[in-house]
């Protein structure tokens, strides 16, 4: 299963959400302004832990966000990459 | 691989609109199919030819109608959703009694069942919204 | 379309504040007439959509919370409440309108459409379905 | 006093246009004055009249014409969202090529100098949005 | 100073920053969903502490909410209460 | 319009997610022209608005951040923000563009344009203002 969370940590409670529900074989993908919870000096990186994590690259670049900045062990994916990991997963959800 | 993708936003005001047309360009060109792009909510107005965005800026609704055209997709506008925001076709002209259409090339207006058909028919359901 | 798949609706907005609430129900009655395996889960500020007594006249829009006892009447029966996020805004089930079904397998007996989950319930539940709508 | 009113959001999506509404009826009963309603953001697609709401809910568009109407108040679109979003009246169907008009009675467009007018010539200024 | 806050504390932080820029003298009134966060058994309640709190009634009611589910000292207004509070103070700030 | 008053432009969403940080940039540009006493506020992920680095050509949409740095010839030279927020977010001032303005007043000295504030001091700067407008 795919989850996908589009909003920023520090505005809403949907990664919170989202990583609550996670299962291990799970995957959790930011995308808009949910990029901004990638970033590891943040408050939120933490509710990353334990979790496959990737974000969207465009997103992140569009935001200024460098790789270096990201917390350890995320994968960045450009829109192919994505469809990708909707293909490898069964379903979707979208935390809106 | 079949897709219906959702779309919750207009264009402009999210990054909804940007974000699933991305996609859905990518899933085209690794040679998946779209079976369907469903609008629904304030994603309606994604739907509307009157937008004049400024010259440095993308056309969000072009854009759709471009895609659908050469792919041939079938992108429809759920009617309840877009009688609330006055996205208009010739048929709900009549209808409604409106002196004006909106809608833009390649999109056409239908009920939410479209959507669930969607969500049988295809291997996979994406949302984006807000 | 001969197959049928297990869809879910996944609520977690509030009612009124926007429309995803209402519009959401909307599909949700329409899809009954699909004839899937349907649920419905209410989580996060979702669960403010079940709450009784809920009257619109002051803000005059239109108050669709009654639809949601008429869901049973459209088979739509699997209704999973979170229980975290009932708790977190001090809401019980009593403060939830007590949706109910018949079930003609046992002679039309009335059984609850409400389930309370827990988080981890809730979600196995979502991992055994095949779609997710998102509102 | 004197109140100057934005609204960020469409109709139907948000409250935002329902309470900016309610307030603006309020106020007037009150005996205030309404200097100006300025409609920004999605909230342009408050100036649609091809709006065909369902029989049992509330019509946001026809409420703030008669309104606008009943009590001469001067309810602005912006012209860039509104070019964003697809509002068009007759000048700009003119200025940018378009083949139908979709605006609203009681509506005009114009420019965000409004808005900071409205800023500085009122009492108050209250935004309601998302 | 008058404090708009329209969303569920639930779900946005704007309760939390509104709260948080507050003056004594300041008046916070709770619309849409913001009115979630006037009710004394949610854990959000505790925001409210020490400040001067009105909440919509009409938005209320829509909710369902009643009046003995209000935390303490929690006015109730109308619209006509609502213009009467913008009046009064000397700007509205709204938290979105 | 002989008045002046005390404008404060108040940002708090992150930019392109919406188009609110970008449609209130314009409000600033335009507002600019009315001679008002203007400012800013960059506050919860308002503060993103001004981080160095955005390369929006991977989502296909306009990079206006540019823009931030002309501020300072509109005369729009006060411009808070909030260290919570910053610090919440892990940003220090550092990871802000470095907005300066020129002061006619002492020979064209280049100044800098942002004031870190502290919530508190924030609070004061709100309750300064005349006008506030919320995107």
């Amino acid at each position: 299963m795919l989850h996908l969370v589009n909003k920023s940590p520090y505005d809403g409670s949907n990664l919170n959400t989202a990583t609550s529900i996670m299962k291990s074989g799970d995957t959790l993908l930011l995308i808009e302004d949910g990029v901004y919870g990638a970033v590891k000096a943040g408050k939120a990186a933490s509710l990353l832990e334990g979790h496959t994590v990737s974000v969207l690259g465009p997103d992140l670049a569009a935001r200024g966000i460098t790789k270096d900045k990201l917390a350890d062990g995320i994968n960045v994916v450009d829109y192919a990459g994505f469809v990708d990991m909707v293909e490898a997963n069964d379903k979707v959800q979208s935390w809106l | 691989m079949k897709f219906t993708i959702q779309v919750n936003e207009g264009p402009y005001q999210h990054q909804s609109a940007d974000t699933a047309y991305h996609f859905a360009k990518a899933a085209l060109d690794k040679g998946h199919e779209i079976f369907r792009i469903f609008f629904y909510h304030d994603g309606v107005n994604n739907g509307t030819r009157l937008t004049t965005p400024p010259q440095d800026d993308r056309n969000i609704v072009n854009r759709w109608s471009e895609l659908a055209r050469e792919h041939d997709i079938d992108m429809v506008l759920c009617v309840a959703a877009a009688q609330r925001r006055g996205i208009v076709d010739d048929g709900e002209a009549e209808r409604n009694g409106k002196d004006a259409t909106n809608i833009a090339p390649g999109f056409r207006i239908s009920g939410l069942g479209q959507l669930i058909e969607g969500g049988i028919e295809s291997d996979r359901t994406i949302v984006f919204g807000d | 379309m001969s197959k049928t798949k297990k869809m879910m609706y996944i609520n977690r907005k509030a009612p009124y504040g926007t429309i995803y609430a209402w519009e959401s129900l909307e599909v949700v009655l329409i899809g009954a007439a699909f004839e899937q395996d349907v649920s419905l889960a209410f989580m996060d500020d979702g669960v403010y959509q079940l709450t009784k007594g809920q009257d619109t006249s002051g803000i005059g829009m239109k108050n669709f919370s009654p639809t949601y006892a008429a869901l049973g009447d459209f088979e739509v029966n699997k209704i999973y409440v979170d229980k975290e996020s009932l708790e977190e805004r001090g809401l019980t089930l009593d403060d939830l309108q007590h949706l109910v079904w018949e079930d003609e397998d046992e002679d039309w007996a009335e059984k609850d459409s409400i389930h309370l989950v827990s988080r981890a319930e809730l979600s196995d539940v979502l991992a055994d379905q095949d779609v997710l709508f998102n509102f």
